[in-house]
């Protein structure tokens, strides 16, 4: 193997990579992008595959619950996937979603009254927290991986100080965030579709998402050129907390109870989608249209493979080889 | 600049540095690698906050340590190291942080538009803006760099070793443009350890040694001998090149043959031969292929196709791994992406290569034994060598590397641009180094875009254009236009 | 340059290194102090012993993880590794001291096979090794449930449980001095050996190393097959510590392992950082929760403290690294 | 119920009988009209998992599994669908169960409350729901609980524990993980026997999380802080395991009165081992998978059941209990009834 097709980052051209000299964060191919259609193949195949071995999957009932299966973790991942293209990483996601859905669930206790004032709660803590990790990240200039584990340890902890079991209940005007539909989508659904849009606007045709991908390329280079490194990061995490803050509230109108534990899992799930949509976990290249695609590929993969009957233990081993499948074959995509 | 002070660790780099440029002139800024220039600059764009002293411009005072505030006074700085973002665009490089917007959403094509305009400027058209910036060559990088500061119309422009990774064409249009803007009234900070342009652009010269200021001359009232004696504290010696031996007559079997290697849109079917003892410069434009033959032939480069022998025998070199087992190496012209392990100490770099070990376990007393021989010898104080590289000058960072290959006791050694941005005295040194080597029977393949290094050191000078090889000469004697007439000539049509 | 200039200059980032290396143990101390000021039983040497032996599956593991993050990797794998090897130590032991060697090493084998399916397509790939290890964990995981069919089978040998599960001499925990023996390989191996120097040239520039003739992909390989050995070993400890396996026993100290790691001052972009640091990055979390636990705080506050101190302990580390 | 009743120190005739305590009794003597259920053809049968991560909810869905086997009305293949803790997944989960088609079905919950607009969509288009497991649900999503009451248990594990200290000590308490019905309903168990035994002080409580290490963890650390504790309330076998390796290697084992806990074969295994340490066993039957499957068989006939079918714990003492230890089988594993080819292999 050649220098040319090693330098990950640089492409084939023997050319300086300001910036980018070592392995880079998560090492090795960490630089890689996953080739921005590989997704799309996966998806194609999944979709594929699914609809040839259970033939139920076509179904109107399946596709319009598959819609509203994976709003919640399309969500989160376009905050997340702002995050990861500025370099970092926020692990807080999952328990900041946590943390809405038993306050809002636990202080609505069924109070249709008080539905809109707790999805304005959602989105407050959601902004707050990450407005919280920003500043702490700047403040102690610390790994935001170390930085966001330790939130999320706190924020498990608050959700147990408000309750050790699940409280409250969704009266029906919140519950219907969930399970309400425009046409044949989920407002859920569409949240998700909207999220993803801004997301996607702002990151290709501002200045601001600009500067995203300029910090998440070489942030030195981008503070020489002027670029406000810290209220940019505390934006970018505030952006993170947002989405988790309205992936709480979809999350609580779903469940409809504070179950303590809810939002468990969306840390990783979300940084899994990100990184298969092709995203690079060095910051500075991908796309948030990728980790929509990645999070459909994933919420069929689960379906399929429940409707095809597979079995728990199998179904674990073949998500994983999936998951690995994927990555390797797009990094194979990308150099062919 | 009144007073500039700076330290690093409470260890000064400047101490107490005045300077005064004049509106509209240009001003050359030299000294040792280390001297302490690339702070002063650094200090000037606000990037670097000093520790004493105060910056005027126009009468009036600067805040320190606040870039923005330097950009808004009309301060703009092309910085030895690069500074482009890898994954964007060129375009959006060139207007990183003053992006134009129409209705709060970035207007691309006239970025795209004016970024042409900035780059045909500086000359160099041929860049695509739409490219991304990682994926441009060192020279081509330098000139994206020229263009951003230029797209701030600025009142003072700061070059930090602008021409470092330009061949003499680009390096000439650099030059006029220089003085284009000084015609417009722009006051340039000039950084550079090529004396001759300095002398050649220059109206007033100022030297730091040892982050003092040493004197601040009238160009047309000094030398190149008085400067140079002022930098380094004594004369060269001997002169800047050491002696050629008399062309030997044999030529037995070589120690590098290259013969037919090709590398579609790259190299075109290049075939040269490099004998023991021999040192062989490779001159030709940015662009025109050297770099690429180099890595080709040191097995970077799987697409290339050709035959290599060495010593006569056979070599399939299909990494630099075999490579450097073959006793081939390479000095990229990329120090920072291909050179250096940044945040490791010197140590450790220049044992990247010949790592001394007994059954896998490092002889740490040897490893620094070594390290500390070598730095003699490419006259690296070794105390620079407990420090990660990071923190050297960039002509301190230079000669670890060129250490790393010293220990590499290679029998073919590519020096791809060996000397960029190294002082003078620097210079003497490694062109000496350069001249031991090949006594000791070492063959070397000199690639420089600095012309008169080429002709001051070579046995045997080739010029590559267009990834061919299309003229080769003998070293004593060459002139510059002969090899540029090779290097710029036109294809005759087939 | 004049040499005056350079040699203080060099003292200068000599500090800077030594302070980088201190800075998390400070941490650690500072901890230590608090902790032994607000509990009387903190500084007894019983609770001394605990904490090591609590530290211990992290802490192995720990060792082989730093390994992969100095090159500029991570492997999120290790956690299934440690419940798969576990499992298989229990079920090949079943019962009798006989099987113990053979059970220990498969357990083991078992780990290394894993780093080494991580190690070959990250090196020969490139393929992200955070995501790839996410990957093969959950597959691994998985394959742990088939071989189990879900519940934690064998039985585990009276020696096993004797010696590395009780406390064989001087009343320390058998599981200690495993821990200690594998920091000390994993300290000879980064310190003293050609591969070890290796592993900081490739995780701080890929390239030039690679052009230095270094063959890049060995290395790679060879870190994460040796940190799937460490996570394997962990597994071992782990049967050893508690005396059953379990499909899922492991899950939940990858994210120990891998704050430890970044704690003790390797970072995510490699080249930098070591095992010593990790150690440090180990007991400190231990440490911290064992404070928790020792105040009585409860589970809720116990969360928070925990975060707490793991933020400070980062932040405070970071400051140190500043003052320079 | 087989709680001892007078216990020195211990005023238990004030305690109200623990089906009146109980909570889960609301409502779960009351009969379900299930006409709306019933079925000619065969049953496809989904069960949905909230976890399968440890080996009582293994067994218990072997349990399903063998019993279905049995009746013919049950179709051959049964899908198993695993949430993996994860709430917002069981929803997705019995969705796609009632996509691909099955009529009925059996499962325990990461959560109640959380998957009851799930089980409600599902009981609306005539699939039963059957809750199996430790708590009894009342929501009207769920058709029927097969369900061992956790604080009935709690209180017959608390009662022998108090008898055996003689109504006096101090007490240490090792909890499932905080929040899941069992660790409230065992947690209140406690405290209500706790509240008339004026003389037995409880330390602490902490969650092991049916996790052995850290429950051993947590017992180390007990050792150093409370050196004076002379008993344990942990009614969870492999906490209990947990937490009695740790007091064994800090010497505080002897004074520590162990309560009664699960059939978990470890903790079978220690307590014939160690005869005089231990109170015996208060079960916590995986058989509520096969009873699970009764009610079904019944509810798809459209028989009427009760919306709660408790599954007894009984009480082994520690004279009985190597009736039901099995010295030749792993730690994780469950005294059932179980014919060895529907038992957990590998
Ligand atoms: N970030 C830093 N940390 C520590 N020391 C530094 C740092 N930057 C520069 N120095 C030291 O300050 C001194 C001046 O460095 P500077 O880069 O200004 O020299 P220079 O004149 O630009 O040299 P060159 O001609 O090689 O570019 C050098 O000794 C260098 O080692
Ligand atoms: N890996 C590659 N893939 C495709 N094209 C390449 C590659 N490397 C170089 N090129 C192209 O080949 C030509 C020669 O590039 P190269 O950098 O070797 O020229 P050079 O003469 O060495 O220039 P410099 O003076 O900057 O070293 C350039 O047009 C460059 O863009
Ligand atoms: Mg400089
Ligand atoms: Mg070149």
């Amino acid at each position: 193997m050649g220098v040319g097709e090693r330098a990950s980052a640089a492409g084939a051209a023997p050319a300086v990579v300001p910036g980018r000299a070592g392995a880079g964060r998560f090492g090795r191919g960490a630089g890689t992008v996953l080739a921005d259609y590989g997704i799309w193949a996966a998806l194609a195949i999944a979709i594929v595959v699914s609809a040839a071995t259970a033939p139920r999957f076509l179904s109107g009932a399946n596709i319009h619950d598959l819609m509203s299966a994976m709003a919640v973790l399309g969500i989160v991942s376009v905050g997340q996937t702002v995050v990861i293209l500025s370099g970092g990483i926020d692990l807080s996601v999952g328990m900041l979603m946590g943390l809405v859905t038993v306050l809002t669930n636990g202080i609505m206790n069924g109070d249709a009254a008080l539905a809109w004032p707790m999805v304005a709660l959602g989105l407050a803590i959601g902004l707050g927290v990450g407005l919280l990790n920003g500043g702490l990240l700047v403040l102690t200039r610390i790994d935001p991986l170390i930085l966001t584990f330790g939130m999320l340890s706190i924020l498990t902890g608050a959700i147990f100080v408000y309750t050790d079991q699940t409280v409250g209940a969704a009266p029906a005007n919140f519950r219907a965030i969930a399970q309400g539909s425009l046409g044949p989508f989920p407002y859920l659904f569409l949240v998700m579709v909207v999220a993803a849009a801004i997301a996607w606007l702002v990151l290709t045709r501002t200045r601001f998402g600009r500067y995203v991908y300029a910090i998440g390329g070489a942030e030195e280079h981008a503070r020489r050129a002027g670029i406000p490194i810290a209220p940019m990061k505390v934006a970018i995490y505030a952006i993170s907390g947002l989405t988790a803050g309205i992936a709480g509230i979809g999350l609580a109108a779903r469940l409809g109870s504070g179950y303590t534990l809810a939002g468990q899992g969306f840390e990783l799930d979300s940084i899994v989608a990100v990184v298969l949509g092709g995203t690079s976990l060095a910051g500075g290249r991908g796309s948030v249209i990728g980790t929509i695609g990645a999070v459909v590929f994933l919420a069929i993969l689960s379906n399929g493979l429940n409707l095809a009957g597979i079995s728990p233990y199998t179904q674990q081993v073949v998500k994983g080889l999936v998951v690995v499948a994927a990555v390797v074959l797009y990094t194979r995509a990308r150099r062919a | 600049m009144r007073g500039i002070s700076k330290a690093f660790f409470g260890v000064p780099a400047l101490r107490g540095i005045d300077l005064a440029a004049a509106a509209g002139t240009v001003h050359a800024i030299v000294g040792e690698n280390g001297a302490g220039k690339s702070t002063l600059m650094a200090i000037l764009a606000g990037v670097v906050a000093a520790d004493a002293g105060e910056i005027r411009i126009g009468g009036e005072p600067l805040p320190m340590g606040d870039s923005e505030a330097a950009r808004q006074r009309g301060i703009s700085v092309v910085y030895q190291e690069f500074n482009l973002i890898p994954d964007l665009s060129v375009a959006a490089n060139v207007f990183l942080h003053r992006e134009p917007t129409r209705h709060g959403l970035l207007a691309s094509r006239r970025m795209r538009q004016e970024t042409a305009r900035l780059l045909a400027e500086v000359g160099a058209a041929d860049i695509d803006p739409r490219l991304r910036a990682g994926q441009l060559g060192v020279a081509q990088q330098q000139l994206v760099e020229v263009a951003r500061a230029l797209a701030l119309r600025p009142r003072i422009l700061v070059m930090d070793e602008p021409t470092a990774a330009l061949a003499a064409q680009e390096q000439a249009r650099l030059l006029d443009l220089a003085r284009t803007l000084r015609a417009r009234g722009t006051t340039i900070l000039y950084i550079s350890h090529r004396l001759e342009e300095v002398f050649a652009i220059a109206d007033r010269i100022t030297v730091l040694k040892d982050g003092r200021h040493v004197a601040t001359l009238d160009t047309a009232a000094t030398d190149r001998d008085e400067i140079v004696r002022l930098m380094v504290g004594r004369d060269l010696a001997r002169g800047l090149y050491p002696e050629r031996p008399a062309a030997q007559a044999d030529r037995g079997t070589p120690a590098l043959a290259v013969s037919h290697l090709s590398w579609p849109g790259v190299l075109d079917d290049v075939s040269l031969d490099v004998q023991r003892g021999e040192i062989v410069g490779l001159a030709g434009l940015v662009g025109a292929g050297r770099t690429s033959l180099a890595r080709a032939i040191f097995g970077a480069e799987p697409a290339a196709r050709g035959e290599i022998r060495l010593d006569g025998r056979p070599a399939h070199i299909r990494s630099p791994r075999a490579a450097t087992r073959l006793g081939l190496g390479l000095l990229s012209e990329d120090r920072k992406g291909e050179g250096l392990a940044m945040n490791l100490e010197g140590v450790a770099n220049i044992a990247a290569v010949h790592l001394p070990t007994t059954m896998g376990l490092v002889r740490r007393a040897a490893e620094r034994r070594q390290a500390v021989t070598l730095a003699e010898r490419v006259r690296l104080a070794p105390q620079a060598l407990k420090r990660a590289v990071r923190t050297l000058s960039g002509g301190n960072q230079q000669k670890v590397v060129l250490a790393k290959w010293l220990a590499a006791r290679a029998r073919v050694l590519i020096l791809d641009e060996p000397t960029r941005g190294i002082d003078v005295g620097a210079k003497a040194e490694i062109y000496a180094i350069m001249r031991e080597l090949a006594a000791e029977g070492v063959g070397i393949l000199f690639i420089s875009s600095e012309l008169p290094e080429i002709l001051g050191v070579s046995d045997r000078i080739l010029v590559m254009r267009r990834g061919r090889i299309v003229a080769e000469m003998p070293g004593p004697g060459a002139t510059e236009e002969a090899v540029m007439r090779a290097a710029v000539m036109e294809d005759e049509p087939a | 340059m004049s040499d005056a200039l350079a040699r203080d200059r060099a003292a200068g980032g000599a500090a800077l290194a030594v302070l980088e290396r201190l800075g998390i143990w400070a941490a650690l101390v500072v901890l230590i102090a608090i902790a032994s000021g607000l509990s009387p039983y903190f500084l007894s040497l019983n609770n001394f012993l605990n904490i090591l032996n609590q530290a211990s599956v992290v802490g192995t593991t720990a060792v082989g993880v730093t390994l992969v993050m100095i090159t500029g990797g991570v492997d999120l794998s290790v956690g299934s590794i440690i419940s798969l090897s576990a499992d298989i130590a229990a079920t090949v032991m079943n019962g009798s001291d006989g099987n113990v060697p053979l059970a220990i090493l498969l357990a083991v084998g078992a780990g290394a096979v894993v780093g080494l399916v991580n190690g070959v397509l990250v090196a020969k790939r490139n393929v992200p090794s955070f995501i790839l290890t996410l990957g093969t964990g959950a597959a691994v995981q998985g394959l742990g449930l088939l071989y189990t069919g879900g519940t934690a089978s064998g039985v585990i040998a009276p020696w096993f449980q004797h010696t590395i599960g009780g406390r064989p001499y001087l009343h320390v925990p058998g599981v200690v001095f495993v821990f200690a023996a594998i920091v000390l390989v994993g300290l000879l191996i980064e310190k003293t050996t050609a591969f070890g120097s290796r592993l900081f040239l490739v995780g701080s520039n890929i390239r030039a190393a690679e052009l230095s003739g270094i063959a890049v992909d060995r290395v790679l390989i060879l870190a994460y097959t040796l940190s799937g050995t460490a996570a394997g070993i962990g597994g071992v400890v782990l049967l050893g510590r508690v005396g059953v396996s379990s499909a899922f026993a492991g899950q939940t100290y990858t994210f120990d392992v891998l704050a430890s790691v970044l704690l003790g001052g390797t970072t995510f972009q490699g080249g930098r950082g070591g095992i010593a640091g990790t150690i440090a990055g180990v007991l400190l979390l231990v440490v911290a929760f064992n404070l928790v636990n020792i105040l009585g705080l409860n589970f809720n506050t116990q969360l928070v403290v925990k975060g707490a101190i793991i933020i400070g302990a980062a932040s405070l580390y970071r400051l140190l690294q500043r003052q320079t | 119920d087989d709680a001892p009743t007078d216990v020195p120190g211990c005023d238990l005739a004030k305690l109200p009988a623990p089906a009146v305590a109980s909570k889960e009794a609301e409502g779960a003597k009351a009969m379900v009209d299930t006409a709306a259920f019933k079925k000619s053809g065969t049953i496809k049968l989904g069960v949905s998992a909230g976890y399968l991560a440890n080996s009582w909810v293994v067994f218990a869905l072997q349990l399903i599994k063998y019993e279905a086997s049995k009746d013919p009305r049950y179709a051959k293949d049964i899908r198993v669908t695993d949430a993996g803790f994860n709430a917002n997944k069981q929803i997705s989960d019995i969705h796609d169960l009632v996509n691909s088609g099955v009529n009925a079905i059996i499962y325990w919950p990461v959560d109640d409350k959380a998957i009851e607009p799930a089980l409600e969509e599902a009981v609306a288009k005539g699939i039963p729901t059957v809750n199996v497991g430790g708590g009894y649900n009342n929501a009207k999503g769920v058709t029927s609980n097969a369900y061992i009451d956790q604080y009935i248990l709690g209180r017959m594990v608390a009662q022998h524990l108090m008898a055996d200290m003689k109504g006096k000590g101090s007490i240490l308490s090792l909890l499932p993980i905080a929040g899941t019905t069992a660790a409230v309903d065992q947690d209140r168990a406690l405290k209500d026997v706790l509240g008339v035994c004026p003389s037995v002080k409880l330390l602490d409580t902490e969650n092991g999380d049916w996790n052995r290490a850290k429950s051993q963890t947590i017992g180390q650390n007990w050792s150093q802080r409370f050196p004076q504790a002379t008993g344990l309330f942990s009614p969870s076998g492999q906490m209990t395991i947990g937490a009695v390796q740790a007091f064994d290697q800090a010497g505080t084992l002897d004074r520590i009165q162990l309560s009664p806990s699960d059939e978990y074969n470890g903790w079978l295994k220690w307590a014939v081992a160690n005869p005089t340490k231990n109170s015996g066993v208060v079960t916590f039957p995986p058989e509520a998978g096969a009873v699970g499957v009764e009610l079904m068989t019944k509810i798809v006939q459209g028989q009427a059941v009760p919306k709660g079918m408790q599954v007894p714990s009984t009480y082994i003492p520690p004279a009985e209990v190597k009736k039901y230890a099995e010295a030749n089988r792993p730690d994780d594993w469950w005294a059932t009834k179980l014919p060895e080819q529907w038992q957990p292999k590998h």
